[in-house]
């Protein structure tokens, strides 16, 4: 019976950094759909628009956070789904290994963009 | 142990009508989930192009000379179908809100009686949200 | 074919008791049961285990309070070792993790139940069986100790010397339900049967469908004698429709009989003047059953248990799971309606004749649990007192198996010179084998084959041969029409009232039945957990059982007890201070007699009117 | 062939015992459920009030049930009848070859779960009255069915038995020494729900994540492991290693708080509630270490 589990669980965490970080996500995409669907009309957005809120360093770095927070959530999310799907072994590794790899990818990117949008680059 | 017989995945997938709320709620969180998740992949793409905006290529719209970053948004947001999907991600972020909220409380243990109704109000107030942006979303656009 | 050193027969109470105290004293045991241990229907005992526990009771409280309930037909050696270990015995399943109820001190709660001069029954809940069963498999989970679940044993495998004292039994035939295949269990050491209580001999019992006698029905034709058979506990509150349980709580609580013309019978019929519905268990059911039989009965078959008038506040407090009971398994609302109950079928305080060591007269065969008869309940059993039997005696009867020496019993067993033989009785028909169904009384040699693996493979042979003939029979009678009929017999005649007219009757009957039984065949073809072949093999077991009930009930003719005879409806101190034992003898059986020891360890038990 | 002819034992004479199920030839094997039901049909004419029942049918030694299919029965309706009495009656009076575990009839020894009008149940617990018919009787989902309505349970005693499901004293002193324990009436309250389970499978059955993870502890062998966690007579140090058992990948969090297992559970117990609970003890133990 005992080898049917191994003392290393690295379950919890990634069970419990999805909930904080979904806690968090409430309230930046709440915010954030607010902001560019309600206040600023979507189809409204310029890029000096977008310059001008990027300036505000809360603003640039809320966002930061929320690429971050959004793309771990997401991609945890999407790797726990496909293990709970009976991802094992090797292809469980290296599902793990793109996922990661996208990633950060995706907030190398974001940043980058939020970056330009600052007029940083 | 003698023969025996396996009903297979037929079966497991067959039921959907007999699923229960809980079960729903786990697929439409999943699928969402996803959806959310693709999103953000295109949607930092399509905000890529503030790159070539701050270094002040532009692109002529209409006779109009734009800001390629500018030009890109509203030349979708011009799009009925790109309104249409934009109505559909809000419904979509809004259930898994909605259900995330309600995890979060059966992860801590409350409520956990009101599951099922907790559920069905998700759905309920996902579909008002929805329909009472509609009409934000689709301003300004001809089809 | 499968070795052990010794094979327990009936994961209950009593089976998984025996099987850990074996596998302590170092043996290597197996279970064989036919269903799961937790399906056992110890897990249906609701009330408590009767132990002596706290200061200012002792055990020797609990010892007379046994006698007197057992109207003077204990053994005094069985009843004291049963008061005296009981409390060491549940405290130890306190540490085994069984979640009794507890005080505000932490200690664990005890209630007070009817025959008890103090409050010493120790609960978990209203499901204190449910508890015992589960923590005790847990216990044989942990000792890895095998288990052959839905393995139905058909057979004892014991040699055939003439005097049954001189047998010895070498294991057991199984067949594995699941697939179909027949095997032999060689036991080096020892075989303990703990197979429950015959309940199914009755068609309205609070038994499982599972407790059909089949120990009692094999030790019985492998030699050793059945004890105290006439000796059965109707319980009045049972549901009609399933025979299930409503606790006598609810006539504590101030639960009210009525019959069909709404009168509150108890009282106004005058069966029990003082203490109404609180009268004992065979007063009240016996006080229904003519309610019933003089055209007084709902639908001509029960009685109401109202509750109504309690309040629902009250009701919700003390005895919501009745609510629930009621609604499950009748659909019945116990807050808008009086609930339908009527006698059912409880307890056998008879079964095989074993000493306190748990040990038959039959070499190497034992028998703990409502299968056995030591005897601690006599003529009648006290609510609380099966559960404590099951781990006091079931631990005994398993450490004797592992060879530990407990000391000489005090308890006598089998045919020997203290024994008086029955005279008197002329019997309506001969009882006994009927022929064909040779269901294997023993290995048929004339006790030349001493060696085991010998007796062994015959009686695996017999056994195969005997469900082939079972399959290969085209047509004939089913099983459940012969059962029914039984059942009915029984609980027609051989009830609450029994008439020696009636007796007979039921004795004719069973005849009928054995006869019938001749032309039995299954219909199921399949060798995969084909339970029309188990159950007809069952009802075989149910013939000879209810037989030796009905016996016992002709032959006593008194009142004693939970025995009750019309013609004879006292008590006869002077003449019936014994046990009745009846012996298979091959398909003829015997009745004999065996005085009552009421010698205790420091006292003497003076036979006292059962009165409370 | 055969023809059904069952003649429930008349409502009239239940006291002739000649009655008494006397002509009841078993179906054939071969008859499909339409002949039975053609039968009964009539029967069901001249009789009172009916239910009709459809009982799944599978065994893999006889022609003509090696594929599953359904047989209809209609049993003469009792007040008080259970789905376990009504196929009870089928076996007894029309087929003796219906399989099914059973026993207590009073939902204690959880033999009988089946999967009943698309629900786990407990057969001998649910009023046939409340269901609608015809009231559809299968074996549970999600287990290899023996026979009938009989699963395979192997896979359910093998979870069952990983979670260690025994209580873990260091030395247990003989018995003639034994101290009682003490356990506060609160402690014992808590775990009181989890301690009712009569594992019958019906929350293994019902729930996708074990569906389709078959190392997955599942709800019923969580719960198990719950009652001793939570039980303050074991140690700090046994608790801790219950946890590392129940955090294992295929532990607690495989579950995705579906809660069928809950709404399933004959016994009432909140399984959600406690996986989540051990959930939350799992992640605070590991927390310690940060
Ligand atoms: C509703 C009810 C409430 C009760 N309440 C109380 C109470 O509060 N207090 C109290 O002290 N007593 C109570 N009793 C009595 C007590 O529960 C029983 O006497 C006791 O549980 C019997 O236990 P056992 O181990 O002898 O048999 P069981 O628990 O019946 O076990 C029999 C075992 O034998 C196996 N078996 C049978 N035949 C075969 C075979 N042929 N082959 C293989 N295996 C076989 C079965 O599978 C089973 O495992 C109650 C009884 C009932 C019915
Ligand atoms: C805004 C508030 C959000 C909340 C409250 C939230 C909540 C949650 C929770 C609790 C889970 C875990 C479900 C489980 O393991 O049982 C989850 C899963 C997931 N979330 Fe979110 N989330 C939010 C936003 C997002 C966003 C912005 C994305 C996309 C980037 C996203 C993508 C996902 C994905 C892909 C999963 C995995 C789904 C699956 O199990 O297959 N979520 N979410
Ligand atoms: S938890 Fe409930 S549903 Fe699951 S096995 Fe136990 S009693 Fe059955
Ligand atoms: S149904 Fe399964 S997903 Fe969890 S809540 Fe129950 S174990
Ligand atoms: S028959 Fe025992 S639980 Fe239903």
């Amino acid at each position: 019976m005992a080898e049917r589990y191994s003392s290393f669980t690295p379950g919890g965490t990634g069970w419990f950094l999805q909930r904080i970080t979904a806690a968090f996500l409430v309230v930046v995409l709440a915010f954030h759909f607010f902001l560019l669907h309600f206040v600023n009309h979507a189809y409204e957005v310029t890029f000096m628009g977008t310059q001008t809120r990027m300036q505000n360093v809360g603003y640039f770095l809320t966002m930061v956070l929320f690429l971050i927070t959004a793309a771990f959530h997401g991609v945890n999310g999407v790797y726990n789904a496909l293990v709970n799907q009976g991802l094992e072994g090797g292809r469980k590794k290296a599902v793990l290994a793109v996922l990661t790899l996208a990633s950060v990818a995706l907030v190398a990117q974001g940043i980058y963009v939020a970056l330009a949008m600052r007029g940083m680059i | 142990m003698s023969q025996s017989y396996n009903r297979g995945l037929v079966e497991d997938f067959g039921r959907w009508k007999e699923f229960s709320a809980g079960m729903w709620a786990w697929i439409f969180h999943k699928f969402t989930g996803w959806v959310l998740i693709g999103y953000l992949f295109t949607h930092i793409a399509v905000l890529s192009t503030s790159i070539d905006g701050a270094q002040g290529k532009t692109t002529m719209v209409g006779g109009e000379e734009l800001n390629v970053y500018t030009a890109t948004l509203q030349g979708l947001e011009g799009l009925f179908l790109i309104r249409l999907l934009e109505v559909g991600l809000l419904a979509v972020a809004v259930f898994h809100i909605l259900n995330g909220l309600r995890l979060l409380m059966v992860d801590l243990g409350v409520g956990l009686e009101a599951q099922d109704k907790s559920f069905y109000a998700s759905l309920i107030l996902t579909g008002a949200i929805t329909v009472a942006s509609v009409p934000t979303f689709l301003t300004g656009v001809t089809i | 074919m499968y070795e052990h050193d010794v094979i327990v027969v009936g994961a209950g109470g009593a089976g998984l008791r025996a099987a850990i105290a074996a596998h302590e004293a170092g043996a290597d045991v197996a279970m064989v049961s036919k269903l799961h241990p937790v399906r056992s229907h110890t897990g249906a005992a609701e009330g408590g285990i009767n132990a002596a526990l706290q200061e200012g009771d002792d055990w020797e409280l609990h010892a007379y309070d046994t006698m007197k309930g057992s109207d003077y037909l204990g053994d005094a050696p069985a009843v004291e070792t049963l008061a005296k270990n009981s409390p060491k015995e549940t405290i130890n399943l306190e540490h085994w993790g069984m979640p009794f109820s507890r005080e505000e001190d932490g200690t664990v709660s005890q209630r007070p139940f009817g025959g008890l001069s103090y409050p010493r029954t120790t609960y978990a809940g209203a499901e204190t069986g449910h508890h015992l069963l589960h923590t005790m498999y847990e216990q044989v989970v942990k000792r890895g100790i095998q288990v052959y679940d839905e393995w139905y044993v058909m057979n004892l495998a014991t040699t055939d010397e003439a005097d049954p004292n001189d047998r010895e039994c070498h294991g057991v035939v199984a067949y594995d339900v699941q697939s179909g295949n027949i095997e032999g269990f060689k036991a080096n050491q020892g075989v303990v049967l703990a197979t429950g209580g015959p309940g199914q001999a009755f068609d309205h019992t609070t038994n499982a469908v599972s407790c059909t006698g089949d120990g009692h029905a094999m030790a019985y034709r492998a030699g050793a004698p059945l004890e105290d058979m006439e000796f059965i506990q109707f319980h009045p509150t049972s549901l009609p429709s399933t025979g299930v349980l409503i606790s006598e709580g609810v006539r504590g609580e101030g639960g009210i009989l009525y019959n069909s013309e709404g009168e509150r019978f108890m009282f106004e019929h005058g069966y029990a003047n003082n203490s109404g519905e609180l009268a004992s268990r065979d007063v009240v059911a016996r006080a229904e059953l003519t309610e019933v039989g003089e055209g007084r009965g709902v639908e001509d078959e029960y009685v109401h248990l109202d509750m109504r008038h309690l309040g629902e506040e009250r009701i919700m407090d003390r005895l919501e799971n009745i609510l629930h009971l009621a609604e499950d398994f009748e659909g019945v609302d116990g807050l808008v309606e009086p609930m339908p109950v009527k006698p059912g079928q409880h307890y056998a305080m008879g079964g095989i004749e074993v000493d306190e060591n748990g040990q038959t007269c039959v070499n190497g065969l034992y028998a703990a649990g409502e299968c056995a008869c030591v005897s601690v309940h006599g003529g009648n059993r006290l609510g609380g007192n099966a559960l404590p039997e099951l781990i006091v005696f079931g631990k005994r009867a398993g450490r004797h198996a592992a060879g530990e020496d407990l000391g000489d019993p005090e308890i006598r067993t089998g045919y020997g010179d203290d024994v008086e033989d029955e005279t008197e009785t002329d019997l309506p028909v001969t009882p006994g084998d009927a022929g064909v169904d040779t269901s294997g009384g023993v290995a048929a040699d004339g006790g030349v084959t001493a060696d085991a693996e010998g007796v062994l493979e015959r009686t695996v042979e017999t056994a195969r041969q005997r469900v082939d003939r079972l399959m290969d029979k085209e047509d004939g009678v089913q099983h459940a029409e012969i059962r029914a009929k039984l059942q009915k017999a029984m609980t027609d005649y051989v009830n609450v009232f029994r008439t020696e007219e009636g007796v007979k009757k039921a004795l004719r009957l069973i005849r009928e039945c054995r006869q019938e039984y001749q032309d039995v065949y299954v219909d199921d073809p399949s060798r995969t957990f084909n339970t029309d072949l188990q159950q007809t093999i069952e009802t075989r077991n149910l013939i000879d059982v209810a037989e030796t009930i009905a016996l016992g009930a002709l032959v006593r003719d008194e009142f004693r007890g939970a025995h009750w005879r019309k013609e004879h409806q006292e008590r006869k101190d002077e003449e019936w201070l014994k046990h009745t034992l009846i012996s298979w003898d091959d398909g003829e059986p015997s009745i004999f007699y065996r005085p009552v020891i009421l010698e205790g360890e420091n006292k003497t038990y003076e036979p006292k009117e059962r009165s409370y | 062939m055969s023809t059904q002819q069952a003649e429930p034992e008349s409502q009239e004479a239940p006291d002739d015992p000649a009655m008494n199920g006397a002509e009841s030839p078993a179906a054939d094997e071969q008859t499909g459920g339409g002949m039975v039901d053609d039968h009964a049909e009539k029967r069901a004419e001249l009789e009172g009030e009916t239910v009709h029942i459809k009982v799944f049918r599978y065994d893999p030694e006889v022609e003509g049930k090696q594929e599953p299919r359904f047989d209809d029965f209609h049993v003469p309706f009792e007040k008080g009848m259970t789905v376990l009495d009504a196929v009870m009656y089928a076996r007894d009076e029309y087929d003796s070859s219906l399989t099914f575990r059973h026993s207590c009839r009073q939902a204690v020894c959880g033999s009988d779960a089946f999967f009943v009008n698309g629900k786990q149940r407990l057969g001998c617990k649910t009023q046939i009255s409340d269901l609608e018919q015809p009231v559809r009787i299968e074996p549970l989902p999600h287990q290899e069915v023996v026979k009938d309505l009989v699963v395979d349970m192997d896979h359910f005693y093998d979870q069952m038995h990983t979670v260690e499901p025994y209580f873990q004293d260091e030395d247990t002193p003989a018995t003639e020494d034994l101290e009682e324990q003490r356990q506060t009436p609160e402690n014992r309250e808590k775990i009181k729900m989890s301690s009712r389970c009569i594992w019958c499978g019906a929350c293994m059955s019902s729930c996708n994540i074990a569906a389709g993870d078959n190392e997955y502890l599942g709800p019923a062998a969580i719960n198990k492991a719950y009652k001793f966690a939570m039980d303050d007579r074991e140690d700090e140090q046994i608790k801790e290693h219950r946890l590392r058992i129940l955090e294992q990948e295929h532990g607690v969090w495989r579950c995705q708080t579906q809660f069928s297992c809950t709404e399933v559970c004959p016994k009432d117990i909140p399984l959600t509630e406690h996986i989540q609970e051990l959930k939350r003890e799992a992640v605070k133990k590991n927390l310690k270490f940060w």
